[in-house]
């Protein structure tokens, strides 16, 4: 890995306040440098993690009492110069002046959880926001993809062909041929197959019977006896009405002649003789 | 490698447009780029990619004949239309037959690309020509019919008779049908039992 | 050169995104192109380009000396804020974290705002929820923050083994989220009337 060597320049200084230094010179270069910027900070935190690094040690041995007094003396000077400071600053420097005259109690007057068990969170929480403060700073002084290594300008790209993958089923099928035929099959007004004695198998039986009588005959003895087929009343009528039209024909040709009595009564005929 | 090779290599790989070698030279302090053009083009010969040179400017692109696997196929299990499954059918049924028998069939005119589909899923194909007046072309199933409906033969289609005692000739409630046998139009579980042809293409997908 | 290496070739630098082995695989008839990946990688060593996996995905870019090169002609991308880039290593760093952990390392209540310029420019996801009371949203990195700053795994993060190694990289227990907003609960006479610093942002979550 090529770590330190792309650190940026403003990271490269904070791995150089983490380095030791020479203490004697921390409280003046404080004085100077401490410089009462409100928006400068990203909340107590923030501003504690920079005090810290101004003692220019590592942060696992700073100094948690010259950290505080630092704090304490920010807040102060905030105050003195009628600066709006946020609560949460207020309530840092409330707890860190409970912190800092803890730690200065006898060890046996220390209340619970000890001030030592307190100071060493804190200092655990600047190490942890300044390690990713550090992290992000190398993160972006990589080389970065579309900064400093570049991906191809113009790929061609590839291409997915969508294809069809044709689905029916064999139900589909044979249905779908079902509907056919239903559809396509002509309208026929189709009657049901019925038995009928045919207008021409009519004439031929009046005829022939009316030449072997010579007296006057009622128009159903001319009908095929019921039985059998014959007592198909389907039939019958059938048989009735082709007879009736049969004994029309042959009157009308001059060869039967026909009577009624009275209406609805017995039709009866008999042979005209020419 | 050469660096300034190497540099002219990265300029044409990130450049967004084809680069004369003037361009490429600018961008390079006015290097003269040529031999390590050459350099490069030799370089990729043969490979998956080359450096090629088109009108006086330069770029890299793949290599023609792999052009075929920048492209890739992928299928889509569609369900088969109203229309093409009773085409389908009738050329099952009727082989070989043109398509005006079909239309004669059908009572409709059917789609030029209705056949096209069929052919294209593999289950018809084109069976020559009619020897009648226009020469029309005669259409059949395909061995690969045969296989998606699971049949030996088309002799295995049931019969006009059968067809008929199976209710499949009555006029149907179209709607209570599709209700009642596939809730989900491509969930094959809802298939008739018979139906392997379908699942053995789908696990081929 | 093997004609599946000059494929994979082919594939990758014809290919719009960085792609995986399998997608590579998927383009070329399921073919093993691990070794084909492995012969490319280090054919390329030493090159104006490189191969580089990235997040399992495989792209080609340009080497990063030649960056003073290149650079000039490319915008500068988006500059982040301070605040943006230090949320972005904390969800690297601890992924999967949630807003109240990052504003326990943080100390402050980070503006929505920056998690969504992260997910914007695709280096931040939402990756679920934590199954603890309130189930926070957790957020993670995406494949594209690997291969944007140019790391195989979130294990090549610059340190990432000697934070992990110091504790500093430690899940963020419970009380520290409690504590994260305000001071230790010593005297409750110093407390301020409220701590909802902490449950407003998980109500958001």
């Amino acid at each position: 890995m090529d770590l330190p060597a792309d650190l940026p320049a403003e990271n490269a200084a904070d791995m150089a306040d983490d380095s030791a230094w020479d203490g004697e010179e921390r409280a003046e270069a404080r004085k100077e440098t401490l410089h009462l910027e409100i928006d400068g900070w990203e909340g107590p935190l923030d501003l504690l993690l920079d005090l810290a690094r101004r003692q220019k040690v590592d942060l696992r041995r700073i100094s948690i009492l010259e950290l505080v007094d630092a704090y304490l003396t920010y807040v102060e000077e905030a105050e003195a110069l009628r600066l709006e400071l946020a609560a949460d600053y207020l309530v840092m420097a409330a707890w860190l002046a409970y912190l800092k005259s803890a730690l200065l109690l006898p060890k046996e007057e220390q209340p619970d959880p000890s001030p030592e068990e307190l100071a060493m969170r804190l200092q655990l929480r600047l190490q942890r926001l300044g390690a990713m403060r550090e992290a992000a700073a190398r993160l972006m002084g990589r080389d970065r993809l579309g900064r400093d290594v570049f991906a191809r300008g113009a790929p061609e790209g590839l291409r997915v062909e969508r294809k069809a993958l044709w689905q029916c089923s064999w139900y589909d099928l044979v249905r779908a041929y079902g509907d056919v035929k239903v559809r396509s099959q002509p309208v026929v007004h189709m009657v049901r197959e019925r038995m009928v004695m045919t207008l021409d198998s009519a004439i031929a039986r009046v005829a022939s019977m009316l030449g072997v009588s010579l007296d006057w005959m009622e128009l159903r003895d001319f009908l095929p006896p019921a039985q059998e087929a014959w007592a198909n009343p389907q039939l019958r009528r059938s048989a009735l009405a082709s007879s009736f039209v049969a004994v029309l024909e042959l009157a009308r040709t001059g060869k039967a002649e026909i009577a009624q009595e009275e209406t609805f009564g017995p039709l009866r005929l008999k042979a005209l003789r020419p | 490698m050469d660096d300034l090779v190497r540099a002219v290599e990265a300029t044409l790989f990130a450049a967004e447009q084809p680069l004369t070698a003037e361009q490429i030279s600018a961008h390079l302090g006015q290097a003269d780029v040529r031999p390590a053009l050459a350099e490069l083009k030799a370089d990729y010969d043969g490979r998956g990619i080359r450096l090629v040179e088109r009108g006086r400017r330069w770029h890299f692109e793949t290599a023609p004949d792999l052009a075929h696997l920048l492209r890739r196929e992928k299928e889509e299990p569609r369900r088969l239309s109203r229309a093409a499954t009773e085409v389908l059918a009738i050329v099952a049924y009727h082989e070989p037959v043109s398509r005006a028998e079909i239309e004669a069939i059908r009572g409709v005119q059917t789609a030029k690309g209705t056949l096209d589909v069929l052919m294209e899923a593999g289950w018809v194909r084109v069976a020559g020509r009619r020897e009648v007046p226009g020469r029309p072309v005669i259409y059949a199933t395909t061995p690969d019919f045969l296989a998606h409906f699971g049949l030996e033969s088309l002799k295995e289609l049931p019969g006009i008779d059968e067809l008929r005692a199976a209710g499949l000739l009555d006029p149907v409630d179209e709607e209570m049908i599709e209700t009642a046998l596939r809730p989900e139009p491509l969930d094959t579980s809802d298939e008739p039992p018979d139906d392997d042809g379908d699942e053995d293409t789908e696990d081929e997908a």
